[in-house]
């Protein structure tokens, strides 16, 4: 009954917020175990939405900084010190807008579509591993896995989940009622199967060489190094695919140079043209939290998850984000180096060249998997 | 006790939504609740110890499918039922088919549920035989519908083949080539 | 634990709810709507009877109806769209000219 | 490992069948060659290992998968390879690779298309006849036996336009399928009555048995059998086919006659030994069928005048010969002259093949005459080719022809041994003829062009070039390949130098194994006769098979002689015995008239049956009437139905349902 479980912590976790694991061990010191153990794993599910939350938050500011910088000036500097507390400022600014509704829209969808979007933006973290077994230093007497669960489809439920945020954007779209809006719906939900497909056969291939759909089963395939220095990470074993997984990640994420859903040029903001407030706020929260998961799971899939040198599997998750830090910031450096593409352009690069690259891909893996067993 | 209640909601979300999926007049929602009742029958799946039809339940039906039938009401952006004048003169009006039609679904109801009953042996707990690690596990799944099922599997492929030509052609307009 | 009739009866249920949509509904989108609910029902019985069985084949079983489903869905929903076109009309009693 | 070998004509096949119409003559023809090259590399390897493994389990089985399982009856993909599917894998590959290689410069001047259909052909006959030879049981078997039937449709009709090669391969193709038929109605009935259709479990199942003592279930599955081996390999009455599969290129009737389908009976007797041997009754018949047929061939072929022709003649004898040995039970005999026939027969084809190039598509050798100095190369292979056959000592002809007539004498069938002796005879004598004809006395053919030749001359005239002005010899690969089976028909025999002398007759030895059920120990509680045990009795008769050695080889020269005598003479004497007996003449040179017999006794009433009775009687009036009766009755009905229908989809599911449900109810009350 993992799964199950999976569904019963999806449902804890957004109970179980605030709770900070970090701060929270040395006043339950003496229970025994089995509470202590429940208390962890809530405060492991608490920090991750936490993280989760930051990570918007930190993007959002990330990005503008970055972005100021390849444009030769400083980006936000006046919130706080370097700014840094812009992000801060951003979101008290949406929350005392005032929410507007175009008067023809959808009430009940025009609601929802937010909330869809930021829901599975959250949920699709909640199978990613982010750290090795862990006792906390001694506190535990069987060690905890960092990650707020893990079960023995959570590549499927990734996907799974992710390909649900469509919805949130369709929804948008189509219930704003305006045509702008519709366009960009429709683009999403037509450029996200699209890309799906790329994705998920990228993703077949490493889980055929791990043998595993379990995130961290396929992370512990990674340990360990060829000859002793070449860490033993997929990305070595599968460059194609992981080109493949950015490039589609880049598009499920809506992001630049494939961000038609919201192409300002071409459809004043596409989907969320007619959102406003918080309801607007969370679109872009979705799509940074979705821009982690991605790079989370990248991390987990191609580049060892937290195996790395020099640390003890302790201290794993550092390498972990730091890993996660890398791809975030290609995402930010792609969004603003490349141009946009035409439409029929991703259409036929997402058709006629990644989807054929990633089955050719899968073909040869399933190939070595099958006579050298690699 | 826990497994039950789950069930219990599970089964009522997916009947209660697919009753809405058909007393809605706005097909928009309609497949919204249809995709809610997809999910509450992947949780069943969960349930049986089959997470790997759960998951695929997810992604083909709500992710793949009825993103499709949402693209076509987007299409047509026909949302609500129409009635044109001429077919309201049509004999066969909803009055009659209609009302016939679900009153033998009621009875279809009746009768498979009376069956049911009569059946023995349907009390047994479902999770009776088999382990459950097995049941569940892809590794099997897998083994199975490549060994035994490959041929149906390929015949399979055969027909999707043969569903996307179709699609394509009829979709295309008369015009563009 | 649950019953494997407790299942059946749910399929049971699902699948007449489908059938009631086909006639109730007038709109050939929600009426190919109904028809997934009731593929699905049948679904959810094979995967019980599996489960009971303690095999796979159920599930199995279940992904071919999946594809069926999806194939079913793409032509179905491409005839749609031509009707659609043919006359602006998306119900089925709209479409009465099988009868020559 | 062991499917590569067919695997890999079949490929070429492939590549040829697909693009081969736009790959260049040299691409398509060296590709198919390639595969068949490869294919025999593989063999060779294969028959190594073989040959490394004790004698007791020399039989490698490859499983591929699950073809039919119903209950306990299952029949699963299975090639094997034991001794003697070893030797005919080795001859199918060898052989067909150097005919590949012939016919790349024999078909040259067909258009790319034309060439490379042709070569596809030609490698899915060589796949077949591979996947004939290594399957395990019957209905592998049989998928490559039809398979040969198919390629030689193909390949005898492969000059469709042309009215006569189309009817010669449907005559094969039809010929064929009654044989076929025996031969399922024979598997058949083998499988019902042993319950499995694998070789090595049936031998193991029969070889318990006492031998038949009279006319029994197994004589009749064997005969049948029997019968479907005399439709391949053109024994009586099936043999009216291969004279008339001469329409097809000459390459094609060598891979016919010699490495491929032909052989397929003789094979599928050897492969059943233990059947058979079980079955005297059968064995008597397909010795006295072997005989006859190898007399009667040896007489037509004595009067023949095409060059083709007489060839083909001369393989139904020499396949006679090959029926007479199995029917002996001297099966080990039998593969022996199979092996050793496939050389010099391929040899003699192609020769006659590069004559006819030279020629520009001339086969009637009333026109040949005085090539011996034109076509040197061609020439004293082809020379080589007749002294193998004909059974001169120490060419390869010889040793197996006399182990055959020495088995048949020493299993004391001396009518049979006389008949044979009397055949080698004939066989000396008319291969002769053919020599003196065609390369000696002075030239009799005019330099025209083919076209002014005798229609049927003009079979191979497709590739008609017109810039032959003068007889030029083989082409290098021609040529190679010629040298190559010279070569090969002199030392082939030298596999199996009998006892007498001082030989270990080392193939017999090789084969053994193959004829005795493999999970039976020993044979001594049954009276088989299998060549092994043969050898050990008759260790003591070298005497006898020297003795009759002497007599052969005098018969061959003395056959020679007389062709010289009579033909090297200019064709006075050969007139003047064709006016003495001018009815034994017409007989022959119309062939028994069999062809005309069929037609009359067979073609004619089925036709005429089937166009008055079936056609205008059973057809217009029962049929026909009943087809109209029920469309009338449908129409009326249409019209009762036709305002039932409404055209609305939910009306009908309304129905369906509504049947659905009473039908339910219906149920459940009664149950």
């Amino acid at each position: 009954m993992h799964a199950a479980g999976a569904v019963a912590f999806g449902a804890a976790r957004r109970s179980g917020g605030p709770l900070n694991a970090v701060g929270g061990w040395w006043f339950v010191v003496g229970w025994d175990d089995m509470d202590l153990r429940t208390l962890v794993q809530l405060g492991i599910i608490g920090f991750t939405f936490f993280m989760l939350i930051n990570a918007s938050a930190i993007l959002v500011l990330a990005e503008r900084k970055i972005m100021g910088f390849m444009q030769q000036r400083y980006g936000p500097y006046l919130v706080g010190p370097h700014g840094v507390l812009q992000p801060l400022a951003d979101i008290l600014k949406l929350l005392f807008k005032e929410e507007l509704r175009p008067k023809d829209a959808d009430k009940w969808l025009f609601t929802l579509a937010p909330m869809i979007s930021v829901t599975a933006a959250f949920a699709a973290f909640a199978t990613v591993p982010w750290g090795a077994e862990t006792t906390f230093f001694g506190l535990l007497e069987t060690p905890v896995k960092l990650g707020v669960s893990d079960i023995n489809v959570g590549v499927l439920v990734v996907f799974a989940i992710t390909s649900m945020g469509v919805y949130g954007i369709v929804l948008a779209g189509w219930s704003s009622n305006s045509k702008y809006s519709l366009l960009g719906g429709l683009r999403s939900s037509a450029q996200m199967i699209s890309y799906e497909l790329a994705y998920a056969t990228a993703l077949a291939s490493v889980v055929m060489l791990a043998g595993s759909l379990s995130l961290r089963d396929v992370v512990d395939a990674q340990a360990g190094y060829w000859w002793g220095f070449i860490p033993r990470w997929y990305l070595f074993l599968q460059p194609v695919g992981f080109i493949i997984y950015v490039i589609a990640g880049v598009a499920e994420t809506n992001r630049a140079p494939f961000d038609f859903p919201e192409a300002e040029q071409e459809l004043v903001a596409g989907y969320n043209t007619e959102y406003s407030s918080v309801r607007f706020a969370l679109f872009p929260q979705a799509e940074y939290i979705n821009m982690a998961t991605m790079s989370a799971v990248a991390t987990d899939l191609y580049l060892g998850g937290w195996h790395g040198p020099f640390l003890p599997a302790e201290y794993g998750w550092i390498w972990f984000l730091a890993k996660v830090g890398l791809i975030l910031f290609t995402y930010i450096w792609v969004r603003w180096t490349v141009p946009r593409y035409r439409y029929d352009q991703l259409m036929q690069f997402g058709w006629k060249w990644l989807f054929p690259a990633a089955v050719l891909n899968l073909i040869v893996t399933a190939a070595l998997v099958l006579y050298f067993n690699v | 006790m826990s497994d039950t209640i789950l069930f219990y909601l599970l089964a009522g979300v997916a009947i209660g939504a697919s009753a809405l999926v058909i007393g809605q007049r706005n097909p928009m929602y309609s497949i919204m609740l249809l995709i809610t009742s997809f999910g509450a029958l992947a949780g069943l799946y969960i349930q049986l110890d089959a997470p790997f039809v759960a998951m695929a339940q997810i992604i083909v039906y709500a992710g793949a499918i009825m993103v499709l039938f949402l693209f076509v009401v987007m299409l047509l952006n026909a949302p609500q039922e129409d009635a044109a004048g001429w077919d309201r003169a049509h004999p066969m009006r909803r009055t009659g088919v209609g009302r016939f039609g679900a009153l033998l679904a009621v009875l279809l109801v009746v009768q498979l549920t009376w069956a049911l009953g009569r059946v023995a042996g349907l009390d047994a707990p479902v999770a009776g035989r088999g382990d459950a690690a097995v049941v569940g596990s892809v590794r099997e799944l897998g083994r199975v519908l490549f060994t035994d099922y490959v041929f149906a599997f390929e015949a399979t492929s055969i027909l999707i083949l043969a569903a996307m030509v179709g699609a394509v052609l009829l979709a295309r307009r008369e015009g563009d080539r | 634990m649950i019953p494997l009739g407790h299942y059946l009866v749910v399929s049971a249920v699902l699948f007449s709810i489908g059938v009631a949509g086909v006639f109730l509904r007038r709109n050939l989108i929600t009426i190919l709507l109904s028809i997934e609910i009731m593929l699905n029902a049948v679904n959810l019985s094979f995967v019980a009877f599996g489960r009971s069985l303690g095999t796979v084949d159920g599930q199995i079983i279940t992904f071919f109806v999946m594809t069926v489903a999806a194939a079913e869905a793409a032509v179905g929903l491409a005839i749609v769209i031509g009707l659609f076109r043919h006359r602006e009309s998306l119900s089925p009693d709209a479409f009465t000219s099988l009868k020559w | 490992m062991i499917a590569l070998i067919p695997l890999f004509p079949l490929l070429g096949f492939l590549v040829n069948a697909s693009f081969g119409r736009r790959l260049p003559k040299a691409v398509s023809g060296g590709l198919a060659s390639l595969a068949m090259i490869a294919a025999f590399g593989v063999s060779a390897v294969t028959v190594w290992q073989l040959a490394g493994l004790a004698p007791a389990q020399r039989a490698v089985t490859q499983t591929l998968y699950t073809w039919i399982a119903s209950g306990e009856f299952a029949f699963d993909l299975t090639f094997r390879v034991d001794p003697l599917s070893a030797v005919m894998i080795l001859v199918i590959t060898g052989i067909g690779a150097l005919i590949h290689i012939y016919s790349t410069a024999y078909m040259h001047e067909e258009p790319d298309g034309e060439y490379a259909r042709y070569f596809s052909y030609l490698n899915l006959f060589a796949a077949f006849m591979l996947v004939l030879v290594l399957g395990a049981n019957f209905l592998v078997l049989f998928v490559g036996w039809e398979g040969v039937g198919l390629c030689s449709y193909l390949l005898i009709g492969f000059w469709y336009q042309k009215r006569s090669a189309a009817d010669a391969g449907k005559k094969a193709f039809v010929v064929n399928r009654i044989g076929d038929y025996a031969f399922i109605l024979g598997a058949l009935l083998i499988a019902v009555r042993f319950g499995t259709l694998d070789f090595q479990r049936l031998a193991s199942a029969v070889a318990p048995l006492a031998p038949e003592s009279m006319f029994g279930p197994l004589s009749l599955a064997t005969l049948l059998l029997f019968i479907g081996a005399t439709g391949k390999s053109a024994q009586i009455p099936l043999y009216v086919w291969l004279p008339d599969a001469m329409e097809g290129p000459t390459p094609v009737s060598a891979l016919i006659h010699a490495a491929t389908m032909v052989t397929a009976g003789v094979y599928m007797i050897g492969r059943n030994a233990v059947l058979f041997s079980h079955a005297p009754e059968t064995m008597g018949v397909v010795a006295v069928i072997g005989a006859a047929t190898a007399l009667m061939a040896g007489t037509i072929g004595l009067v023949q005048n095409d060059i083709k022709r007489v060839l083909a003649y001369s393989t139904v004898s020499q396949l006679g010969y090959m029926f007479l040995a199995m029917g002996v039970g001297a099966f080990g005999a039998g593969i022996f002259h199979l092996y050793t026939h496939a050389f010099f027969k391929a040899l003699l084809f192609l020769g006659s093949g590069a004559v006819i190039h030279a020629l520009h598509g001339e086969q009637d050798i009333r026109h040949m005459g005085g090539l011996k100095a034109a076509l040197p190369i061609t020439y004293w292979t082809f020379l080589i080719g007749s002294l193998a056959i004909a059974g001169v000592p120490g060419l390869a002809g010889f040793f197996s022809k006399d182990e055959i007539l020495f088995e048949t004498f020493a299993h004391g069938r001396t009518i049979l041994w006389v008949v044979g002796v009397l055949t080698s005879l004939l066989t000396a004598t008319y291969m002769f003829r053919l020599v003196f004809l065609t390369f000696h006395g002075e030239r009799r053919h005019a330099a025209a062009p083919s076209h002014l030749a005798p229609s049927d001359a003009a079979h191979d005239s497709h590739p008609a070039p017109a810039h032959h002005d003068h007889l030029h010899d083989a082409p290098a690969a021609m040529a190679l390949v010629l040298v190559v089976l010279a070569v090969g028909s002199v030392a082939a025999g030298y596999a199996g130098v009998p006892r007498a002398l001082g030989g270990g007759n080392a193939l017999g030895a090789w084969l053994e194994p193959s004829f005795q059920a493999r999970s039976v120990t020993t044979l001594a509680d049954t009276q088989v006769v299998t060549p092994g045990e043969a050898a050990e009795e008759l260790t003591g008769e070298e005497g006898l098979e020297l003795s009759l050695m002497v007599v052969s080889s005098i018969v061959a020269i003395v056959g020679i002689g007389l062709a010289a005598f009579i033909w090297l003479t200019g064709g006075k004497r050969a007139e003047q015995a064709a006016r003495s007996f001018p009815g034994v003449h017409r007989l022959l040179l119309n062939k028994y008239y069999v062809d005309e017999v069929y037609d009359a006794a067979l073609v004619q009433p089925i036709r005429i049956v089937s166009e008055e009775g079936l056609w205008r009687g059973v057809d217009v009036y029962v049929i026909d009437g009943a087809v109209n009766g029920t469309a009338s009755i449908v129409n009326e009905g249409a019209t009762l139905m036709r305002r039932f229908q409404t055209g609305s989809v939910r009306t009908y599911a309304g129905s369906l349902l509504a049947g659905v449900v009473l039908i339910l109810g219906y149920y459940l009350w009664r149950w």
